[in-house]
């Protein structure tokens, strides 16, 4: 079965066909809701898997459907969908993990009262993803990329009542509109020089030899490449979306909303989104590389702030005690290392992280909602552990998660992607920073992701929500186990003996591997590395489990002030407050006051200006004009009022005038000789 | 001027002798007959042969009806006159005969005798564009789905002429209800033909019969309602046909414990008769346009059994609807009067227009093939599943199930 | 010409007397005579599709309507007696119409019609689909806008607005 | 002076015009006036079948679409119009059109 690509608009219809359903089912409606959702994306995935036949038949080729959306005079607006593989690999996934979220979300939110509205808005979101995926044209991506921003804003603040998931989804929606507002620009920018926004058009589109050739030509501010200045404006959008430093304060905050909503912004929908953009567009990235002249290449600067989130967000999550808290700077940690691959010239290894993470975070946020829900929302692993022997599923299926995040060999795909994205780093011949960047953050994302599973699953019971748990029902262990199994199957469809993804990604059909061993070096330190850290994690956390909620952790025995430092997250969100909402309030107090002293003065004084000038005219009026008025105006109503007095408000009168006036009418046409 | 169309078309050669011979029989008899007076002699006989046949299947449905019922409600039936009861509408026929004629003093005369005759004709009127068979369309017309309609439009007219004339307060209610009910019920009857006339593209039976003709998969008849908009089309407009020929349990106008006998309270003898007359023709014609629209015309509905004349399958599905009428009647409690306009105003009309959306949508994809049309058929029962419950719900609102403690 | 004669008497005939009876009902019913006239003027004139849409509309819906508002409306206050205006109204009324059918007629006879060569060939129904799904679509849509509003007019005008209306107190 | 037929349909019409007008300028009962008014717009009708039947260009199906429409526009008249009487009785319980002048000037 393929898809053809005209068709290719189904994917995302059905789930926002869903979301139309769901939006439209009364609050008791709850079968429906979430059986519309389930399915739609369910056959989506269907669908997905029919595009992935379409696009891997004819892997190099960017099949396209392009259509008028509306005519502008001359031109026309136009659209399109594109089939290409990275499209295909993208949605199967979005489709795959959003289906097993979804099923696990029936479980997870069964007793919530707004359990149709959730589903409406989880199916708008994934449509918007999946539009954003299949989009042919910049405009089309972002009208998606907005709808993605608006659902997620609705998502994180489901549980609008409480004021922190208000605070938080008004934090993420106006954080990422500080990276829309970029891609915005660049978009326009983009229009105005290629005439264009389709991305494939026939030699026509921006990401084709002939407008990237116009792009790398014309200089701008600073001496760069306008194609570097576009692309790095559209990758402000990507730095919004996909949490990057200095803009990732939304991501951990949007935890607040339920659990599956943050799976899915995690895994599979808005985080990913970024990344999407920068591989979609790589072509206009990497554009500026063959230019020695300018001051600094667009894929330069992603690999710098992918290097900094990568370490960043590792480092931070080291010392947060929020079980969603960590896995959130984690993301915000790999979302980095997806960045770094981007900026060193891989973007297939940045796809194919991001894949394989889109599945192990998933199963980690999936595992984490079971153990919040079977925990009675205690969320804090201070207050949890001991989990392993009551949650067995849950146990196992978060372990290899763990595992593979932590990037454990051999056996778990999170390990493969990571390797392709270091060897990546490696061989980027510009600095060698970002690789030892991304193998410190090795260090402490084995670190951390052993220090959370022993936190949460070892020990003792440290509260009385823990020791009460027990496994939920197989409504949300089964999309674990699922995505267990794809955590681990995953990765070996890149392995570097037989990379099959990553050719079909680059346009090959056949796949040329090489040994496993061959750069052993890298690969060799990159063990050690996850050794070092699951290890210094065991020892400081698994073989003395913390005796109460409120011992010390050991690091924060050890090293208080860098603890503390870690645990307020390097003080970011406190230095937007100070620098950034203070310059706005001065700003608005600046306002305010120009507009008090300044502009109302000037009103003021005209105002008074104006009525003298009244004062004066009333009195030449009164006398002079309006005597004739009403001399006027009496004779007007008199006139009138013998006028409406023919008006009886009887209809035959009226109609006997009517059928007289025509008699007379035709009478005076035929004797005065016709017309 | 319109030229005369061929009473019944010219049989072609093609068919059997067994489909041809009506119409063999007519040409024949005309033949006897100077050329010019030929087309008026066949139509003289197309009309008697209708007449005969349904005045025929009327009395019969008479007895068939009583039958039924009777089985319905345990008890025998009609079974004195003649074996079985065969010779009852014999019986009733005489009885309606011979009894004396009574006008009420003060009722308007002449409208009280033309009431039953209007109906009568009318609803005869409606038989002349249905097509028995293959050959056997009395009036091939462009616009005869229409000319259906129109004609059946004026039966209403005679119900209020009767009720009006009667001048009796309980037949004049009686009337007023029929006219409710039958502009409540003409909307959803309209409209739910509509996708038909759609899809098909023709207003013309013969073509509409002609866009059924195939089979899916091999032995699947392509009729209207093996598609999920036909099937839907096909309910409302057997619910709204019920309403439109007062039939139970839509008979309000006639309900004996409310109204007496409704408009026919003043009438007896063979005017009475006539209405009644005009009621089973009124049913038998809807019928026989159900049969048309959604059930295939006269096609057989399977491809081995097309040896059986095209007459005798109309003729089959025909009973096969009466029956289904009957056992209706036998079956449902009658609604009342609120409930009656609530039905068509909220569910019926609301359902067909949707319905409609879902004919739109049915032809615009018909170019679906592969796994898009497995799709084709979801999306298109859902778009009637759907607003079917969720109208359904908001109809019956507030109303439970009733449990029985004791029962 | 027969066929236009005997159309125009059945037209015209039932249409004069229904506007000069008393009885209201039996003048409704002899306008619905007078409509099915003008339908068959449609078939003669070979507009078909017309004259079933004529007796669609008018026989079985605006009749319908007709019926149902005499009945409605049927105990009027002042039910007995000429009123001595009534007689005044109705000679007025047939002066001037006489005069306007005295205008229109010498119009009609004073005025040389060119006549087509031959008549018009009947429309078939495929043929008025395809002009109006084609030229006339923004009339379509116009007329189905129309006739919503109107229905809905109509309901709004009809339907009682209050609970203590005159009618309750009946 | 040769008569046509189409001079007849004309003529035909314009009988059944003033016969509307008659009746809606003498009935008192606002039902009729507006079945008077009903038979003028018939008598319209008439005009265009019969300009488009002996029209010069007969071809074109415009007499017959515009006669469509009008029917259109003169259902959703009489509905209207009957809902006014309806909407009339109920203020004065009475229909007849010559109580009904609240509107004068």
């Amino acid at each position: 079965m393929s898809l053809p690509v005209q068709l290719l608009w189904l994917i995302p219809a059905l789930p926002l066909l869903a979301a139309g359903i769901g939006s439209l089912t009364p609050r008791s409606g709850r079968g429906l809701a979430s059986g519309a959702a389930i399915v739609a994306m369910a056959i989506s995935f269907l669908l997905s898997c029919g595009a992935l036949a379409t696009a891997l038949a004819q892997p190099a080729a960017h099949l396209v459907h392009n259509f008028a959306w509306f005519d502008l005079g001359g031109s026309a607006v136009r659209l399109g969908w594109l089939l290409d593989p990275l499209t295909a690999f993208m949605c199967v996934m979005v489709t795959f993990v959003g289906t097993l979220i979804f099923i696990f979300s029936t479980g997870y939110l069964h007793e919530d009262a707004n359990f149709t509205r959730f589903f409406c808005f989880l199916s708008l979101f994934a449509a918007a993803m999946l539009g954003l995926l299949v989009a042919n044209s910049l405009l089309l991506l972002f009208i998606c990329w907005e709808l993605v921003g608006l659902a997620s804003y609705l998502l994180i603040g489901f549980w609008f009542h409480k004021p922190s998931a208000a605070a938080a989804a008004k934090k993420a929606f106006i954080t990422t509109r500080i990276g829309d507002l970029g891609l915005l620009l660049g978009m326009l920018w983009l229009y105005d020089s290629t005439g264009s926004l389709l991305f494939y058009d026939g030699g026509q589109g921006v990401l084709e030899a002939t407008a990237l050739g116009g792009l790398v030509a014309q200089t701008t501010i600073g001496g760069l490449a306008v194609s570097t200045a576009i692309g790095l404006l559209i990758f402000c959008g990507a730095i919004g979306k996909s949490g990057q430093f200095p803009l990732h304060v939304w991501l951990p905050d949007a935890m607040e909303g339920p659990t599956p909503v943050s799976a899915l912004i995690h895994a599979a929908t808005m985080v990913a989104a970024g990344v999407f953009l920068v591989a979609r567009v790589y072509p206009l990235m990497s554009a500026d590389q063959g230019l020695a002249h300018v001051p600094v290449h667009a894929l330069t600067v992603v690999a710098a702030i992918g290097a900094i989130t990568a370490l960043l967000g590792a480092l931070i999550a080291v010392a947060q005690s929020d079980i969603k808290r960590v896995l959130a700077f984690s993301t915000v940690s790999q979302l980095g290392y997806m960045m770094l691959a981007l900026g060193v010239g891989s973007w297939v290894a940045a796809i194919f992280h991001l894949l394989t993470h889109a599945f192990f975070k998933a199963l980690l946020f999936l595992g984490s909602g079971s153990v919040i829900h079977a925990a009675h929302h205690e969320q804090d692993i201070r207050r949890l552990g001991g989990l392993r022997g009551p949650m067995r599923a849950t146990f196992a299926t978060f372990a290899i998660g763990m595992m593979a995040l932590a990037g454990v060999p051999f056996l778990f795909s999170g390990f493969w992607s990571k390797e392709a994205i270091l060897h990546a780093a490696h061989n980027w011949d510009v600095s060698h920073l970002p690789l030892y960047a991304g193998l410190a953050a090795v260090v402490l994302t084995a670190f951390y992701m052993t220090r959370l599973v022993a936190e949460t699953f070892f020990g003792s019971p440290r509260s009385e929500e823990a020791s009460h748990a027990h496994e939920n029902s197989a409504v949300m262990t089964v999309p674990l186990i699922l995505l267990a199994v794809c955590a681990v199957l995953l990765g070996f469809l890149g392995t570097p003996a037989y990379p099959w993804l990553q050719a079909r990604l680059e346009g090959h059909t056949e796949v040329h591997g090489h040994p496993i061993f061959e750069g052993a070096g890298l690969l060799m330190l990159s063990i050690v590395l996850v050794a070092v850290g699951i290890g210094s994690g065991w020892a400081l956390y698994g073989r003395r489990p913390r005796a109460n909620a409120n011992a010390l952790d050991p690091i924060e025995g050890r090293l208080p002030g860098l603890f503390a430092v870690l645990r307020a997250r390097f003080g970011f969100d406190e230095l937007y407050a100070a620098t950034v909402g203070r310059l706005n309030t001065a700003m608005a107090a600046l306002s305010d006051g120009l507009d008090r002293y300044v502009w109302d003065a000037a009103v003021r004084f005209l105002a008074a200006l104006g009525e003298f000038g009244g004062v004066v005219n009333r009195e030449a009026d009164e006398d002079v004009l309006n005597g004739g008025f009403d001399a006027t105006n009496d004779r007007l109503r008199g006139t009138a009022r013998s006028y409406s007095a023919a008006q009886t408000g009887g209809a035959h009168g009226y109609l006997r005038t009517v059928a007289v006036g025509f008699v007379l009418l035709v009478l005076i046409v035929m004797l005065g000789g016709g017309v | 001027m319109n030229a005369m169309p061929g009473i019944f078309a010219a049989a072609t050669g093609a068919d059997s002798l067994l489909e041809r011979w009506p119409i063999l029989f007519r040409d024949t008899v005309a033949g006897f007959f100077p050329a010019p007076l030929q087309w008026l002699v066949g139509s003289l006989i197309s009309i008697l042969a209708i007449v005969a046949i349904f005045g025929g299947v009327f009395a019969a449905l008479t007895l068939l009806e009583r039958k039924m019922l009777g089985r319905v409600q345990n008890r025998p039936g009609p079974n004195r006159t003649g074996p079985f009861g065969l010779l009852q509408p014999i019986a009733d026929g005489i009885k309606m005969l011979t009894k004396e004629d009574i006008v009420p003093r003060s009722a308007d005369h002449l409208l009280h005798f033309l009431a039953p005759v209007a109906l009568l004709a009318f609803s005869i009127l409606t038989f002349a564009v249905i097509p028995f068979g293959r050959n056997l369309v009395p009036l091939e017309l462009d616009a005869a789905v229409l000319y259906f309609f129109a004609a059946g439009a004026a039966t209403e007219l005679a119900i209020f002429m009767a009720g009006w004339a009667s001048r009796n307060k309980f037949s004049l209610l009686a009337a007023m209800r029929a006219l409710a009910q039958l502009i409540s019920y003409e909307l959803p009857l309209l409209l739910s033909f509509v996708p038909i006339i759609m899809l098909a593209g023709t207003l013309s039976m013969t073509g509409i019969i002609d866009q059924q003709a195939g089979w899916n998969f091999g032995f699947i008849p392509k009729w209207y309602i093996f598609t999920p908009w036909g099937f839907a089309a096909f309910a409302i407009f057997l619910v709204a046909a019920l309403a439109e020929s007062n039939r139970s349990p839509f008979d309000l106008p006639e309900a004996e414990s409310e109204l007496i006998a409704g408009h026919l309270t003043e009438y007896s003898g063979f005017k009475y008769a006539l209405f009644f007359m005009a009621e089973y023709f009124g049913m038998i014609a809807l019928s026989g346009m159900a049969i048309t629209l959604f059930l295939g015309g006269w096609r057989a509905p399977l491809p081995f059994l097309e040896f059986i004349p095209s007459y005798l399958w109309f003729g089959a599905k025909l009973l096969g609807l009466l029956l289904l009428f009957i056992w209706i009647r036998g079956t449902f409690p009658r609604l009342r009067m609120d409930q009656l306009t609530r039905l068509a105003w909220k569910f019926l009309v609301p359902l067909a227009l949707f319905n409609l959306g879902t004919a739109a949508f049915w032809s615009l994809t018909s170019g679906w093939s592969g796994p898009l049309q497995l799709a084709r058929w979801g999306v298109a029962i859902a778009l009637v599943v759907v607003p079917f419950v969720l109208l359904g719900r908001g109809l019956s609102r507030g109303v439970a199930p009733r449990t029985y403690r004791f029962a | 010409m027969t066929g236009l004669l005997i159309i125009a008497l059945v037209t015209l005939v039932p249409a004069a007397v229904a506007m000069a009876l008393r009885n209201v009902i039996h003048s409704a019913l002899l306008l619905i005579l007078s409509w099915a006239g003008i339908a068959a003027f449609y078939f003669w004139a070979g507009a078909e599709f017309l004259a079933f849409s004529q007796v669609l509309v008018y026989v079985g819906a605006i009749s319908m309507v007709v019926l149902f508002a005499v009945l409605l409306t049927r105990h009027t206050r002042t039910d007995g007696g000429v009123a001595p205006d009534t007689l005044g109204r109705a000679l007025a009324g047939l002066l001037i119409g006489g005069a306007v059918l005295g205008v229109l007629f010498g119009a009609v006879l004073s005025t040389p019609l060119p006549i087509g060569s031959k008549p018009a060939a009947a429309v078939t129904v495929h043929g008025l689909g395809v002009e109006l799904m084609e030229r006339h679509t923004i009339a379509l849509l116009v007329v189905g806008v129309l006739l919503t509003v109107a229905l809905l007019g109509a309901v709004v005008l009809a339907a009682s607005d209050s609970r203590s209306g005159p009618e309750d107190a009946r | 002076m040769i008569l046509t037929p189409l001079h007849l349909c004309l003529l035909l019409s314009s009988a059944l015009f003033c016969i509307g007008l008659i009746g809606a300028l003498s009935r008192s009962s606002s039902i009729l006036v507006l079945l008077g008014v009903e038979l003028m717009l018939n008598a319209a009708n008439l005009n265009f079948i019969a300009f488009w039947r002996y029209g010069p260009n007969p071809a074109a199906g415009t007499g017959v679409l515009f006669v469509l429409f009008s029917i259109a526009v003169a259902a959703a008249e009489a509905a209207v119009g009957l809902a006014l009487v309806i909407a009339i009785y109920r203020h004065q319980r009475s229909i007849r059109l010559q109580d009904a002048r609240r509107l004068k000037g």
